[in-house]
């Protein structure tokens, strides 16, 4: 059977606000004014692996079209170079509306699943939780195993560079004041919009 | 001297205004007037839909003669936009036209303001203010200016020429001042015109030749105003003459002389063909310039630089003797009534948005380039080539360059949607070569302009709705080895791509001339915030200004094509004529005057007017007021320190009762 | 201490040809600011006397803002050049007064800055907020009775205020 | 002159050589360069991405630390750390819902931030500061004929910048130059690298990185120079997945400071070169003193 998809958008699938939501982010207000110009996807490196270029994700926040825009993979290929920010003709922070996106996702947990960029997010979340730093040969390793072990067997070549070039840490970093720090972060968890890195994983 | 006035004697009428939803939305009218019915004085009070109209003025006309009444209060909008209409209507009831106040509730109260009840406290308040106020009016005789005829026309691009030829063939005299060496502006620089694709020259070169032949026209080219003294009617211009080195009454521009230079080939970037061909020191702007005089560049020839040269120029002219190195700047006094202001718009730099290449890659080019490479009187005779010699196969347009962009200019420059069209119809008909346009929106709203862009997209012209994002010349396919590429995003297909062509061309914006601030400041005029003249009112009265005899036309207003921009100019001499005919002005009569027996002689305010019209009169030892000279602003009057010094329609009286007014509480 | 219902009050002296235009335009662009500013239209503001500004203080004003264009742009030449001058006099004298430097202030804007008009006023108002009513109306009176009875004047200014605020309730 | 420094996480990681590289290079300027205590992590972008509250508490953390010190400026050399911290000082400023948040977890645990101390980068200082005629002086061994391709990445640009322009940096261009290399016209010098997507997504960071290197050998470079501990990975790190791809790139990525190390006549020992993937070439014989 050939499977021939409707892409019809119903009034019920957006969820009113959820721009209005989005724009009131502080750094976000500016989407209002998009004209969509395409300069933010002209100018993306990644924009061309993005099921909805990034000028489309602004167009789909402003029309309140949440789960489309939540469960995408375009808002978790943001790099964050920058570049779409700097160069926006009507000054609009698309990085930062990423961010927003990708706070968002993570808080609903509707980012698209066995998708190794949010994995890598929540795991350097964790690690420099209980550390305070980020040790990155562990962190890939974990990330690995997570996402896609087999891409270890693919590594190797790598890792054996890394051991040679003295730049494979095993040992975790960490800071000594870890009990000052996790106060700190945890400061605010009455706010029910924060989570946890437990809710996290 | 106390006015004396007693309840008995006045008789209020206040109307408010509804103004449709636009203040009856907001405030309570009903309520306004229900208020001010009970204070002393009012005899009737009323709110009705629109004051403005027929049947409003009438009511108040009416009311004058059933109820005597003898002041008249009208709430509603903006005093400068309907002072006007109600006074007229106060002296068609039969009362002195000042006895009126306006209480502006529309674009001070109903327009900024969204709480219904504190938006009828404020208008209540503003309403009390002019009733105590206008209890105190005087009547006053308007006064009269003679309007001296002639008029100066600032800036000789087509708004300038056409603004002048109107005035000049109803029989004024004018005084056409351009800066540079010929009248013609940009529009002498275009091959053809959009959307008629009928060619700039046949129409502009009939209409520089008129001015040149025209005996009402004085023709002051090379030539910027200094100085501007007076008021409407009685401005005193002073013109600084550029010495250009050639006599322009014995100039025949036979050209012989720049024939005879001892450069033997141009040298200097040509300002006419935007620096694609070269000059010489000596040289005539273009070949249909107006005045056909030749003009020498100062900081070019050897002459006057070093004074070592062959002067075989002048050698070249020994029959007429028209080249004359002493010449210097000179300093011409005029007298007019009315100044028209058209002194145009500059380009957008290019190279102020480096991810387009200009400056860097040859063959990204501007719009204005591509025009002069398209005209057949251009530095290629008409052929479109790249700076290599060669035809390019595939030419893209990029739109909105320094336009509808926050981190340069906001505004959109509205001809280049329309231009790059016009050009892009002309590659494709000179070369044959592939052209695509990116665009954000096509604005083509004028006349037959629509149709031009369905002519464009016809003819094949490919259309990208996309914003480029930048130029590089950095490959990633065989194809595009060797070519400049544009990334965009093709909104409408909804993928990003990578478009290799041989040349781009920026259609860059207008913005205001560099110097617009200064000759704002010159002709005493307003600029918005993007630094474009700013018109008195954008319907009402599109080309005055502020200040009174001065108007504008053409792009120094904002950004508008070659139609548009005539038909301001046609509209600001018509308003000029509107003046000179009927020989005269009425002005305000809020001059300040002395009440001579306070005036204890102090001469403090000698030196606060700046029209010198405060003299001290030698015998009594009190200062006068000359009416005349007095513009009205009342500095005099608050630095009085006998208070001695007043001022008609801002009497201290008036102002303290509407301060007054204004804050007792509801 | 305060009503509830306290309202700042500002009489507003702007220029017809500047500050008064920008109004106009900050009206036709449909700006929203706060509606406690009440404008009084000069033909410029070098025709503010300051007895206007002391009058509007007297009167009830919270606040007094004047409104000219900007210096180099004055329609008649130099106008607001006379304006400043003038002001700075009239601040040290209000300062004599101890009327708080907020209370009084001069903006220079121009027919085009409809924006500048909104958000000076909107910031103006929120200035004088916490400064509290002026009421120099009462403390006139209060001074006139202290005078009257022979009480020193400073002793008793805070209580008067009070009383008076009280007996308006 | 003395300077706060918060190496962050990468330094002490794969980004070693580029701190082994800084110390002696700013010491040998007369520049001190004093390490936080108990710095953390800055939070980079990933985590951004999960809290943007916390982000900044994490990052404001370093800030108190650093004020304390009484240093005048924070200098750190990466380029996430930088963007980071730059953009915590904006959101601190112009959030009054984050300023909260932050100013209590600060008090809560003993810290305060004024919001005011600088955060620059090395290059920043050594231009502004330091100087490229103090710099010129100290170069003994010039890098003459040496071809480099100045890349600058992203984050340190942009958008928080101060100090170079976002589209066609200099700073860069003009200290290799001191240094007596020839800089190649580098049109890439701002374009991403691909950042983390290299690890999470090799399929798309890649082509990033081999777009940048091989443009870079095209334009006849003999070495790429970088500022930013994860763009010298990425640049040097992949060339087998790239070659096996795309076909070779044979282009050496160093830091900045290891070219000036060269030319300061520091022993290459000392520069961390040897942790390199690919390795640098012998510096090009100098040419004969006429």
């Amino acid at each position: 059977m050939i499977q021939v998809p409707r892409t019809v958008k119903y009034e019920a699938e957006r969820v009113k606000g959820f721009g209005r939501e989005i724009m009131s982010v502080p750094g976000c207000e500016q989407l209002m004014r998009c004209i969509q110009c395409g300069t933010c996807s002209g100018t993306c490196p990644l924009s061309v692996y993005m099921e909805h270029s990034p000028r489309q994700i602004m167009a789909l926040v402003r029309a309140d079209f949440k789960d489309e825009v939540l469960r995408s993979r375009s808002i978790w290929l943001c790099a964050s170079c920058y570049a779409c920010t700097v160069e926006c003709p009507r000054e609009i922070r698309i990085t930062d509306i990423m961010y927003a996106l990708k706070q968002r996702a993570i808080l609903e947990g509707i980012y698209p699943k066995r998708f190794p960029i949010p994995i890598l997010a929540k795991e350097f979340f964790k690690m420099v939780h209980s550390k305070g730093r980020i040790t990155e040969t562990l962190l890939v390793m974990r990330l690995f195993l997570r996402a896609n072990w087999r891409a270890v067997l693919s590594s190797w070549r790598q890792g054996i560079g890394l051991i040679r070039t003295g730049r494979f840490v095993l040992r975790h970093e960490r800071i000594e004041n870890r009990a000052q720090l996790a106060g700190m972060l945890d400061s605010d968890l009455h706010d029910e919009r924060r989570i946890t890195p437990k809710e996290a994983a | 001297m106390k006015t004396n006035l007693t309840n008995g004697d006045i008789r209020i009428g206040f109307y408010i205004c509804h103004c449709g939803h636009n203040i009856g939305g907001v405030v309570d009218c009903t309520a306004v007037a229900h208020e001010i019915t009970g204070l002393p004085g009012v005899v009737v009070s009323r709110d009705y839909k629109y004051m403005c109209s027929d049947p409003g003025q009438e009511l108040i006309r009416n009311d004058i003669r059933e109820h005597a009444l003898n002041r008249i209060v009208v709430a509603s909008c903006s005093p400068l936009l309907h002072e006007h209409t109600f006074r007229n209507a106060v002296e068609a009831g039969g009362l002195n036209r000042y006895f009126f106040q306006m209480v502006n509730i529309r674009e001070h109260d109903s327009w900024v303001h969204t709480d219904h009840a504190k938006a009828t406290t404020k208008a209540v308040a503003l309403a009390r203010a002019a009733v105590l106020r206008v209890r105190f009016h005087r009547a006053l005789e308007t006064t009269r200016v003679a309007i001296h005829p002639d008029v100066l026309v600032v800036g000789g691009g087509i708004s300038g020429i056409h603004a002048a030829l109107t005035l000049a063939n109803a029989g004024k005299k004018v005084y056409l001042v351009e800066r540079d060496p010929s009248i013609g502006g940009h529009m002498a620089k275009f091959d053809k015109t959009f959307p008629t694709l009928d060619c700039a020259a046949c129409i502009l070169t009939p209409k520089m030749s008129a001015v040149r032949a025209n005996k009402n026209i004085k023709l002051w080219t090379y030539s910027e105003v200094a100085k501007v003294d007076g008021y409407v009617g009685n401005y005193t211009v002073t013109v600084r003459r550029k010495p250009r080195y050639v006599n322009e009454e014995l100039c025949i521009g036979c050209q012989e002389c720049i024939e005879a230079c001892v450069f033997k080939e141009g040298k200097y970037p040509d300002e006419f063909n935007v620096g694609l061909s070269k000059r010489k020191p000596i040289y005539i702007p273009f070949p249909q310039a107006v005045p056909q005089v030749v003009v020498i560049d100062p900081e070019r020839c050897l002459q006057l630089k070093s004074g070592r040269c062959k002067k075989t120029c002048v050698e070249a002219c020994a029959d007429r003797q028209a080249i004359d190195f002493t010449q210097k700047e000179e300093m011409a006094e005029i007298k007019v009534g009315n100044i028209i202001v058209a002194t145009g718009f500059k380009l957008f730099d290019a190279k102020r948005i480096p991810q387009y290449g200009y400056g860097l890659y040859p063959n990204v080019v501007t719009s204005i380039e591509l025009e002069r490479l398209v005209t057949s009187s251009g530095p290629t005779g008409g052929e479109i080539i790249m700076r290599d010699g060669r035809t390019p196969q595939s030419v893209a347009f990029v739109l909105c360059v320094g336009s509808r962009d926050f981190r340069t200019n906001r505004w959109c420059s509205r001809t280049c949607c329309m231009h790059s069209m016009k050009l892009a119809q002309l590659v494709r008909e000179h070369t044959g070569a592939d052209v695509t346009v990116f665009y954000l929106d096509i604005r083509a709203p004028g006349k037959g302009c629509e149709e031009f862009y369905d002519k464009s997209l016809k003819d094949g012209i490919q259309f990208v709705r996309g914003r480029v994002a930048e130029v590089t010349d950095w490959a990633l396919t065989p194809e595009e080895e060797g070519k400049l590429v544009i990334r965009a995003e093709d909104t409408l297909a909804g993928v990003v791509r990578r478009i290799p062509v041989d040349m781009i061309v920026l259609a860059v914006g207008m913005e205001p001339q560099a110097d617009s601030q200064a000759v704002r400041r010159l002709f005493n005029m307003s600029c918005g915030s993007e630094g474009w003249f700013l018109e008195k009112h954008p319907k009402l009265a599109p080309v005055s200004t502020f200040t009174d005899g001065v108007f504008i036309a053409g792009c120094c207003q904002g950004p508008k094509d070659i139609p548009d921009s005539i038909a301001q100019a046609g509209a600001a001499a018509a308003e000029a004529m509107a003046l000179i005919d009927r020989g005269y002005i009425e002005q305000e009569p809020n001059t300040a005057y002395v009440v001579e027996e306070d005036c204890s002689g102090c001469k403090s305010c000698l030196p606060l007017c700046p029209y010198t019209a405060i003299t001290l009169d030698g015998t009594t030892q009190k200062a006068t007021i000359n009416a005349a000279l007095c513009k009205g602003c009342g500095t005099c009057v608050a630095a009085c320190p006998s208070g001695s010094i007043r001022q008609h329609l801002f009497e201290d009286d008036e102002i303290f009762s509407e301060i007054e007014g204004v804050l007792t509480h509801a | 201490m305060h009503d509830a219902n306290w309202e700042p009050r500002i009489v507003a002296f702007f220029c017809n040809w500047c500050t008064y235009t920008a109004a106009d335009l900050a009206g036709v662009s449909r700006l929203k600011y706060a509606p406690n500013v009440r404008i009084v239209r000069l033909m410029c503001s070098g025709r503010v006397d300051p007895q206007f500004i002391l009058a509007a203080l007297a009167g009830g004003a919270d606040g007094v803002l004047i409104g000219g264009c900007h210096i180099g742009d004055c329609h008649y030449v130099e106008g607001n050049l006379k304006t400043l001058r003038r002001f700075q006099m009239l601040k040290r004298m209000l300062a004599e007064f101890g009327i708080e430097d907020q209370r009084v202030r001069l903006e220079w804007i121009s027919a085009s800055e409809g924006d500048k008009v909104r958000s000076v006023i909107n910031e103006m108002v929120e200035q004088l907020r916490p400064l509290g009513a002026l009421a120099l109306r009462e403390q006139f009176k209060e001074w006139g009775r202290e005078v009257a009875d022979g009480q020193p004047v400073s002793v008793a200014l805070g209580e008067a205020k009070q009383e008076t605020e009280v007996a308006h309730v | 002159m003395k300077y706060a420094y918060f190496p962050g996480c990468s330094l002490k990681g794969l980004g070693r050589a580029y701190e082994e590289s800084l110390l002696p290079v700013m010491e040998k300027l007369g520049v001190e360069l004093v390490e936080l205590n108990d710095w953390n992590c800055c939070g980079a972008t990933a985590y951004m991405s999960v809290d943007e509250t916390k982000a900044c508490i994490l990052a404001a953390r370093n800030l108190a630390i650093a004020e304390k010190t009484g240093s005048r400026d924070l200098v750190t050399p990466c380029s996430a750390c930088y963007l980071v911290l730059n953009k915590t000082k904006h959101y601190l400023k112009d959030s009054p819902e984050i300023r909260g948040s932050v100013q209590r977890a600060l008090e809560g645990a003993g810290l305060r931030y004024s919001g005011e101390m600088p955060v620059r980068h090395p290059l920043d200082i050594l231009v502004h500061d330091v100087g490229l005629d103090v710099i010129r002086e100290k170069v003994v061994r010039p890098l003459t004929g040496l071809k480099v391709a100045p890349y600058y990445g992203c984050q340190v640009v942009r958008p928080y910048a101060t100090f170079d322009d976002a589209w066609n940096p200099t700073t860069m261009d003009r200290l290799l130059a001191t240094l007596g290399a020839e800089v190649v016209p580098y049109p890439l010098k701002t374009k991403c690298c691909g950042g983390s997507l290299t690890g999470t997504l090799p399929d798309t960071g890649l082509r990033l990185t081999y777009i940048l290197l091989k443009e870079a050998v095209r334009r006849g470079a003999d070495v790429i120079a970088t500022i930013c501990p994860l763009c010298q990975f990425n640049l040097d790190a992949y060339h087998d997945q790239l070659t096996r791809q795309w076909g070779p790139v044979p282009i050496p990525t160093v830091y900045f400071t290891q070219l000036m190390g060269l030319a300061f006549g520091l022993p290459e020992s000392q520069l961390g070169l040897r942790r390199n993937f690919v390795r640098m070439k012998p510096l090009p014989a100098l040419p004969a003193r006429a």
